[in-house]
């Protein structure tokens, strides 16, 4: 950063990204002690953060989506070319929303659920950390920044699981540490060869796209094969994607909640942001094995979710087949499924994120997650199982609300991907017949869906509570968990009346995007 | 030309650091001389003002930029060496703060303990500068004669004598056989000045003799830097040499050996990169997957960052693998690496000197819980261990990105396969840096014994500066690298 | 001349191969030390020799420093011996393995 | 222009807004003043609904007595053929702009048309016999006017036989807003307003206000009173929302709801596991269906080539004869799998029965009248899809007639072997909905569709005639634990039987009309091929008809009491809807009276009412025949319904006098009568065809349908369970994560293997550095030996 440069210190995007750090710093002269001064101070960051977010929002020229908008480009590591250019458009909008969303309510979570063993202080800072991280991965338009910020996620993460997580901790933390280190490794490897082989020496990501081009066709489908494995990694796709079921069975609720609503995008924002428009032609050569390895996902994620005894590990399960439709969308690239995508990133924050709350505070009360020992929620907290009930639905594609927006116009991108001519590696096959297999399998897949889905709403909520619990007082949903919850059902709901909210954003940028990937 | 001396023109202010260090260590031996046995303090005061001191010429000819070269282009002060020279500066004064209460509790030689320091930074100092075969082997054997005592400083403890004499003779038959190969180099060039031999060496073939002086040379340095498989030594002398001298040897001594490795891989083999450069490929593979694969088995935290101290060479002997193709990014690539390691695996250090005043051991097991009664420990040595793994925003990240830049701006398949292999191994040894911070973190105390650990001021010191800059560096990459634009070996070099 | 050189050269390579094996094979530390001088001095007939060769006389002095340098390290290699058996009451090299794995 | 018909989103609204206050004050109204208090909200709700949907359905007769001309008519042409030209244009896909040439064409068609109909004076469409040569006069004139812009656009062409037939053009009331954007597409949400949805509203509107009525009392005191009517609202407003959709996208949405709808009401008693099994297993076959929709309604968006879902602009482009017809039939197909489930049709049609877990009015709400016939609804709305893909005007015989036939046979099979009388009626309705798929299947459009309106009254009716006998009998619905509550139940009695004999299609009742000009429609056929088949199937289901719900009502209402306790009369908020829908069974039928029968009212444009405001003009196929009332076949079945009944009665009646069934009941009378007649049929029917054909048949069915078709189903969700556990423990934690721990696991032995290296000797060490550097030398000065 060049700290001279004006325009750093007037942009608001520096802010929103560094003012979480700024407060966790404070919260470091704070004594441990004093856990309310820390949430206290946790939840003004986060929304003092949001309050700039949200300015940020407001400023945003809607009408020229498509333009990189609030863009700031100064030194930082003149070495190598990598400045700090960061901005915000159609695609990184409902990320940075979402972001901004999540967090202060995670706080608010946190209130009263820090779990075991305690100590408030650092478990809040590492959410605010956490909070830089995300929101300095959507804002990057430089590849080694988006690297670095893409990075500093990952020792909150693992310390978030191994500390505060479940019995097998450090086994899922590691596991996860490991998975996204070898990702990154070949991710980093794929931007410096862009770097070298564009023949620009710039990690702009607003340059690149133009520039790559002339990177020979081999050398292409080698750094987007590398790109693939890095952020297919954080996806997760198939097969690589074990380390996030333990990761999330493991992590606390408020890790899990964040890791499904954000972390878990910014593999397929990279997919979106990155690989795609800087390597069309790569992307066009790659689109069968993405979509052959998303609808794996999809079925081999629901039919693991079939097999789970644990209500959080199925939920888990479950993010792999709904990051399967996502990643589906992506495949076919057009700018239809791209859109599908961003809105099925979306719609999977927030669901599987209210999942997992429902999940955490349920284990809070039962102190198990044991699907066969569980039962009549209905009864001993109708709130809490109705809200489990909604999110069910809501993961299951229930037209309405957010989730169906996700699924739906990512089966029906796969009917007409771009390239439909194209002779696939696999076998062969034309494009136009895998995508409209992988079709026919995605919808298929929406009967697994809800096949788990309900099973688990069923186990859960309804019937009568099992023995050893009839007698136990179970509280219903709590004022913390209330303020937590509620603005995310809001969205889920309204995103699912409405969905054009986040379709009209992205659109105006995918949109070109996508046709000056397909014009090459 | 045998009988007519004529006087060298000496450039004072080129060689004033070497005076500042050189003078202070007279000054320390004079004092030594007349102060008691039970008041030595002053001695680490002194030295590191020294140190402090002989930093100012450096940045007065920093400033003043240029390449002074003198005794025939046998000693050179360009980029390259003030950067070196600064980073032996700096580490060896984290070390005298490391070593201050390590020493004076210990009952141990505290006046010739500075002294034997402040020697051995010298040499290295000198190594900077030299382009010469004379030269290197001076400075190589003034930075290792004083470091073999130092390892074997705790005379009474058994193991310390063990570190030391491996050392030693590790130490004496790696420069014989050094010593060989230039001795063979010599009758095939008839000169001991680098860029004279770089030439003489040029075109198409190359007689036997040349590629035995090579590879032996390689051996030679190869031992200080510990690459595998002249490693052996490391792991068995950084366990049971005094803790703040293992800082020494992992850093600024093997910061050296590369120094030593880079003046004569570019200083005079820049056309025979047909053999450097497989040699090394070979060598840093296997440095690197050894040195991985073992410490993934260790249990004591000492010799668990020896080894990952060894891999930590593999990455920066990658880079000399393309050298034939890179150039001076090579060069820039390794001293990056050479700044960040350095600050960041003293900053390891100086916490497990703090921790093992309570634990009173370098085992694993005895650091469990520690965040429990020393948090700021705790937290720190993970941001050490992970800067080591190269996990952004920490430094590390920097240093191994420098790396796969340098491998992949070769454009070759040894580039490519070493840059997958670099991230395979990062991927390894992150394995064992996360299993330190969590047992730290995550594991109980063993004995519940939640008294807090004493830290001294020099040691809060150290883990200060060496954390701040730890992060600053990964946050800000610039401040180092852009030290390092400047630097360069190949310059020198005609090309025939 | 050439021939006298290729002898000197022999010479220096013999000594340096009987060092090798001194230092490897020999179980005592002090005849240790002195196969280390062998292959050092083994490099000094062979600096001197391409110094004559070559008739410069970096490589005579190079040879200087050399010496020099093996009595130095020699010191310091005595002086670790004579603690080795204070400690251990023996020399053998072969025994110092306390650290290893 | 209408002031009502473009504004209906208003009706969904409404309940919706309902369902909210309710979820979200329910609770503590009910606290506070009781269930009524909370059961109002919905109550007035749907009551404004319902008045609503009457205004509605008025402005819609007005609309087609006085249709727009001119721009008028073009504008709520584009308005309802959506923007799918303008996409179209930027995507590059060649289409031919329906709107322009259209809008030529119509001009020319519509002024010739308005002068012709001026002098018939109201416009009405001819009945059949005069069909030949209304087409031949006013054929001539567009033909004349028009021909070059008929030629040249297809769209125009199929417009133009529906004046042909007597039909003015009749454009829907669309109104729509975007409702999101993607691909620079607008894709829009919005509403349609024709005859059909027109019909819908009403049936779905006044259903529901029975049913919430009558729900007062029979959810009295329920635990989740508040729970069930907000249920029963968001119900509605789905229902609503789905019938008044513009786009396919939008009957998705509305498809799912009701069905998400469903699946609360069935689990509404969610302790017992059995109820909320159902729930899931309605849920879950309806997602295997929902597949096909989902297949369908994206095939038909890329299929028209415009990247539009709207309604009407598929069903012009599927009649205009110039798309893919292999694509047509797979979005039919597809689309026809959705209806499968939904529409409870062979293989999917086993959730039903099981769905009846759910309080009784909601079987007669959702899973009778109203939510199981959506799919009939999608094949009627997307009826240009099915002509066109099917080929349904030039076919003996295909996929979804004879699934409709099949179904109905089935369907009617099981019902007999049924002890529970609302399983009895859930077959039933199988077997109905199989009625109104196979005559949607066979072409009769306004058969399939006047049956669905009909079967709402009538069936509804006996659900919650049920409901009301089992208020009466502790809960139960097991008719061996009924019998005789004629005595004891007067209202509910009659109004039973009344349906009962409209569901057997017994002059003059409602089902009587309808189920009659099913009949005729596959006699009739399309073009010069009948469905013989399909006829066949549908007469023998009018006879089991007749016959299954004569045993229901003689093992219910007949005889002697076999429960416990005194049974009751249900009060009046439970008889006064059973009494609105048993007057409606009656007379709803002549709503579509054939104008055959009497002349002379014809002209009074009394005839074929339903047929003529309801049946589209307007992206409908144009060269659909409408089947004529054939004398024969009412006969026919009407002697088959009323020997069905006699059997059905006839044979429980047996060892009881037989005056006292056939006392006070005219049509048990003519049941009596047939009895009589051919008494020694009974014995025939008992051991000839019960037992050795009828009995196995059903047993066997039955058990195909338990053992094999939910054997599937439930095999299959086993299996996957199964597939899953093993794919899971094997593949997931063995071999994918085995692979990763299995590296880490190698890292870490080779780790111990190298540690062996580090002997700690020193001159071992320094061999090791020695020979390495020998080796190293060794093998550089040969490869530069070699190299030189």
């Amino acid at each position: 950063m060049d700290f001279t440069s004006g325009q750093f210190w007037t942009s608001p995007i520096t802010y929103m990204v560094f003012v979480p750090v700024v407060g966790a710093l404070v919260m470091l002269l704070v004594p441990k002690a004093n856990e309310t001064a820390h949430k206290v101070l946790a939840l003004v960051t986060s929304l003092v953060t949001a309050a700039i977010g949200i300015s940020i929002l407001t400023a945003f020229n809607y009408d020229s989506a498509g333009e990189l908008q609030g863009v700031v480009d100064t030194d930082w590591i003149p070495f190598i070319n990598a400045n700090w250019i960061v901005g915000v458009d159609g695609i990184s909008l409902p990320m940075i929303a979402l972001t901004l969303l999540i967090v202060p309510l995670c706080v608010v979570y946190s209130w009263d659920h820090i779990p075991s063993p305690g100590n408030a202080k650092a478990f809040l800072i590492l959410i605010l950390v956490l909070d830089t991280g995300m929101l300095g991965s959507f804002v990057a338009q430089d590849l080694i920044l988006f690297f670095v910020f893409f990075e500093v996620v990952l020792l909150p993460m693992y310390f978030m699981i191994g500390v505060w997580g479940g019995e097998n901790r450090q086994y899922a933390s590691i596991k996860f540490f490991l998975y996204t280190l070898f990702g990154s490794a070949l991710m980093i490897v794929a931007f410096i060869s862009l770097y070298f082989l564009s023949g620009a020496e710039t990690f702009s990501m607003i340059e690149l796209p133009g520039l790559a081009q002339s990177i020979t066709h081999g050398w292409q489908l080698v750094i987007f094969g590398g790109m693939l494995i890095g952020f297919g990694i954080k996806v997760p796709m198939f097969p690589v994607h074990t380390w996030l079921p333990d990761a999330h069975t493991q992590a606390p609720t408020v890790g899990s909640v964040i890791l499904a609503a954000v972390l878990l995008k910014l593999g397929t924002y990279g997919f979106i942001r990155i690989a795609i428009p800087i390597l069309p032609e790569a992307a066009r050569s790659y689109q069968w094995l993405i979509g052959l390895l998303a609808v794996i996902g999809i079925i081999y994620g629901a039919l693991c979710c079939l097999a789970q005894t644990d209500m959080k590990r199925l939920i888990a399960f479950s993010s792999v087949a709904h990051m399967g439709y996502v990643m589906l969308a992506i495949a076919t690239l057009t700018t239809f499924g791209i859109n599908a995508a961003i809105f099925g990133m979306v719609a999977h924050g927030l669901i599987t994120g209210m999942l997992f709350f429902v999940a955490g505070s349920t284990k809070e009360r039962y102190h198990t997650l044991e699907i066969k020992r569980l039962g009549g929620l209905l009864k001993q907290a109708p709130r809490m199982g109705w809200i489990l009930g909604l999110a069910t639905m809501a993961s299951l594609g229930l037209p309405g609300l957010a989730g169906f927006w996700g699924e739906f116009p990512a089966i029906l991108s796969a009917y007409d991907p771009t390239n439909a001519d194209y002779s696939t590696g696999f076998f062969g096959v034309s494009n136009l017949v895998l995508f409209r297999v992988f079709m026919v399998v995605a919808a298929i897949g929406t009967v697994f869906a809800a096949g788990y889905l309900l099973f688990l709403f069923q186990r859960v909520a309804f019937g009568v509570p099992s023995e050893e619990f009839e007698h136990e007082p179970i509280p219903d949903v709590n004022r913390f968990e209330w303020i937590a919850w509620v603005p995310m059902l809001v969205l889920i709901v309204v995103l699912g009346v409405y969905p054009n909210l986040i379709f009209s954003v992205t659109d105006s940028t995918v949109a070109p995007m996508m046709q000056l990937a397909a014009g090459g | 030309m045998l009988l007519g001396f004529e006087a060298p023109s000496i450039d004072f202010h080129a060689l004033a650091p070497e005076i500042v260090v050189t003078a202070t260590l007279a000054v320390l031996i004079l004092v030594d001389a007349f102060t008691p046995k039970q008041a030595k303090s002053a001695q680490s005061s002194i030295a590191g003002l020294g140190l402090l001191l002989a930093l100012v010429p450096v940045v007065t000819l920093a400033v003043d930029g240029g390449t002074r070269v003198m005794f025939e282009g046998a000693f050179v002060v360009d980029t390259f060496s003030l950067v070196l020279t600064g980073l032996f500066l700096v580490s060896g004064y984290v070390v005298i703060l490391l070593s201050q209460t390590y020493i004076a509790e210990g009952d141990y030689w505290e006046g010739e303990y500075y002294q034997l320091l402040l020697a051995s930074i010298l040499g290295m100092m000198v190594m900077a500068s030299a382009r010469d075969l004379i030269t290197v082997f001076i400075a190589l054997e003034l930075l290792s004669i004083p470091a073999y005592m130092l390892a074997a400083w705790r005379k009474r403890d058994l193991r310390s004598d063990e570190a030391g004499i491996k050392y030693y003779l590790m130490g004496v038959f790696a420069s014989a056989v050094l010593l060989y190969g230039m001795s063979l180099l010599y009758g095939l060039t008839g000169t001991t000045m680098l860029s004279e031999i770089a030439t003489k060496l040029a075109g198409e073939d190359v007689p036997s003799a040349a590629v035995l002086a090579i590879v032996f040379i390689v051996v030679g340095f190869g031992f200080k830097v510990s690459a595998v498989p002249f490693h052996t030594w490391a792991p068995d002398t950084y366990e049971g040499a005094p803790t703040p001298v293992t800082a020494f040897l992992a850093v600024a001594s093997k910061a050296a050996g590369f120094v030593a490795l880079m003046i004569v891989v570019f200083g005079a083999f820049p056309f025979r990169v047909d053999i450097v450069e497989p040699l090394f490929w070979a060598l840093a593979v296997a440095t690197m997957f050894v040195g991985n694969l073992i410490a993934l088995r260790q249990t004591n935290v000492v010799r668990m960052l020896a080894y990952s101290g060894i891999a930590q060479a593999g990455y920066m002997l990658a880079p000399l693998a393309v050298a034939g193709t890179v150039g001076d990014a090579a060069v820039q690539s390794i001293l990056i690496y050479l700044m960040i390691y350095a600050t960041m695996n003293l900053g390891a250090f100086a916490v497990v000197i703090a921790a093992s005043r309570k634990t009173r051991s370098g085992e694993l097991t005895s650091f469990a819980g520690l965040v429990r009664y020393a948090p700021g420990l705790a937290v720190a040595m993970a941001m050490f261990l992970f800067s080591l793994a190269g996990i952004p925003p920490l430094g590390g990240w920097f240093a191994k990105f420098g790396i796969f830049k340098t491998l992949v701006e070769a454009d070759s398949a040894a580039g490519y396969s070493l840059a997958i292999i670099v991230g395979v191994n990062s991927v390894i040894a992150l394995f064992y840096y996360a299993r330190v911070a969590k047992t730290m973190i995550m594991d109980d105390v063993p004995d519940g014994d939640l008294s807090p650990v004493q830290v001294p001021v020099s040691l809060r010191a150290a883990i200060s500066i060496t954390l701040v800059l730890t992060v600053v560096f990964g946050i800000l990459p610039q401040l180092v690298a852009g030290l390092t634009d400047n630097a360069t070996l190949l310059s020198a070099v005609a090309v025939p | 001349m050439d021939l006298m050189l290729n002898q000197f050269l022999f010479l220096g390579a013999i000594l340096f191969c009987i060092g090798v094996y001194g230092v490897l094979a020999r179980r005592n530390a002090v005849m240790v030390l002195m196969s280390i001088e062998l292959i050092l001095n083994s490099v000094n007939i062979n600096l001197v020799a391409f110094s004559t060769m070559w008739g410069v006389a970096s490589g005579a002095v190079f040879a200087l420093f050399v010496i020099a340098v093996a009595a130095a390290e020699v010191g310091v290699g005595l002086a670790l011996v004579l603690m080795l058996y204070r400690n251990m009451r023996s020399i053998d090299v072969d025994r110092v393995d306390l650290m290893k794995g | 222009m209408p002031y009502l018909l473009d504004k209906v989103w208003i009706l969904p609204a409404i309940m919706a807004g309902s369902f909210l206050l309710i979820l979200f004050f329910g609770k503590k109204l009910l606290a506070r003043f009781g269930e009524k208090a909370t059961a109002s909200i919905g109550i007035a709700s749907i009551a404004v609904c319902f008045i609503l949907s009457l205004f509605i359905a008025g402005q819609w007769i007005q609309r087609v007595n006085h249709p727009p001309t001119g721009a008028d008519m073009a504008a709520a042409e584009e308005a309802c053929l959506g923007p799918s030209e303008v996409a179209a244009e930027e995507m590059g896909v060649e289409v031919y702009a329906p709107a322009e040439h259209g809008e030529a064409s119509h001009g020319a068609e519509t002024e010739g048309d308005h002068s012709t109909e001026a002098d018939d004076g109201h416009g009405t469409s001819e009945p059949a016999d005069g069909e030949a040569t209304t087409s031949d006069e006013h054929g001539a004139a567009p033909m004349a006017t028009g021909e070059s812009a008929a030629a040249a656009t297809p769209t125009a062409a199929a417009a133009e036989p529906a004046a042909e037939e007597g039909h003015e053009e009749v454009i829907p009331v669309c109104a729509s807003m975007t409702w999101f954007e993607s691909d620079h597409i607008d894709f829009e949400v919005g509403t349609v307003l024709d005859g059909l949805s027109a019909m819908m509203l009403f049936t779905v509107t006044m259903i529901s206000l029975l049913v919430h009525l009558y729900s007062l009392e029979y959810l009295h005191k329920d635990v989740r009173f508040t729970h069930y009517y907000a249920f029963l609202s968001l119900f509605s407003a789905s229902m609503l929302f789905y019938v008044l959709s513009s786009n396919t996208l939008q009957m998705l949405v509305g498809w799912e709801l009701v069905g998400v709808c469903s699946f609360g009401l069935i689990g509404h008693w969610w302790e017992q596991r059995a109820n909320t099994d159902a729930a899931l297993k309605a849920f879950l076959t309806n997602r295997v269906g929902d597949t096909g929709l989902i297949i369908g309604v994206v095939v038909l968006f890329f299929a028209t080539g415009a990247a539009s879902f709207n309604v009407f602009f598929q069903n012009q482009q599927a009649l205009s004869g110039e798309l893919n017809t292999t694509l047509l039939l797979i979005a039919a197909l597809a689309l026809f799998w959705g209806v499968t489930s939904k529409s409870g049709q062979f293989p999917l049609h086993t959730w039903l029965p099981d769905a009846m877990a759910g309080p009784t009015p909601v079987s007669a709400l959702i899973h009778a009248a109203t939510m199981v016939v959506a799919g009939v609804y999608l094949i009627a709305r997307m009826y240009g899809v099915f002509w066109g893909g099917l080929e349904i005007g030039d076919s003996s015989i295909h996929y979804v007639a004879f699934i409709g036939g099949f179904t109905t046979i089935i369907g009617g099979i099981l019902a007999f072997v049924q002890q529970d009388l609302k399983k009895v009626l859930a077959y039933s309705t199988i077997s109905q909905l199989g009625y109104m798929v196979m005559a949607l299947g066979v072409g009769a459009w306004t058969a399939g569709v006047f049956h669905l309106f009909t079967h709402a009254f009538f069936k509804a009716c006996l659900f919650l005639g049920a409901g009301s006998v089992s208020h009466a009998c502790h809960h139960t619905f097991d008719m061996r634990e009924m019998g005789g509550l004629r005595k004891y139940m007067p209202s509910t009695h009659k109004t039973f039987l009344i349906a009962t004999i409209a569901l057997a299609g017994i002059f003059p009742f409602a089902g009587f009309w309808s189920k009659d000009e099913i009949l005729a429609g596959a006699a009739n056929g399309q073009g010069d091929k009948a469905y013989t088949l399909m006829l066949v199937m549908g007469l023998i289901t009018a006879f089991m008809t007749a016959a299954y719900m004569g045993r229901a009502y003689y093992k219910t209402f007949r005889g002697e009491y076999r429960g416990h306790g005194t049974p009751h009369e249900s009060p009046k908020i439970i008889t006064i809807p059973l009494w609105i829908l048993a007057v409606f069974a009656t007379v709803i039928g002549l709503v579509n009276f054939p104008g055959h029968i009497i002349g002379a009212v014809d002209d009074a444009g009394l005839a074929h009412r339903f047929e003529h405001y309801v049946q589209p003009t307007f992206a409908f196929p144009t060269d659909l025949e409408v089947a004529p009332f054939m004398y024969w076949l009412a006969g026919l079945s009407l002697v088959l319904a009323g020997f069905g009944l006699a059997i059905g009665i006839g044979y429980f009646a047996k060892g009881e006098p037989l005056k006292g069934m056939t006392e006070r009941n005219p049509l048990a009378r003519i049941g009596y009568v047939f009895l009589e007649k051919k008494y020694y049929l009974d014995a025939l029917y008992e051991s000839g065809i019960r037992d050795t054909v009828v009995m196995p048949l059903a047993r066997a069915a039955y058990w195909f349908n338990m053992k094999v078709l939910d054997g599937i189903v439930n095999g299959l969700g086993v299996a996957a369970r199964k597939f899953g556990t093993v794919l899971y423990r094997y593949v997931d934690q063995g071999v994918v994560d085995g692979a990763v721990n299995g590296t880490g696991l190698v890292s870490e032995e080779s780790g111990q293997f190298l540690r062996r290296l580090q002997t700690g000797k020193v001159q071992q060490y320094g061999a090791l550095l020695f020979g390495a550097a020998v080796i190293l030398a060794a093998i550089f000065v040969l490869t530069n030996a070699i190299n030189a």
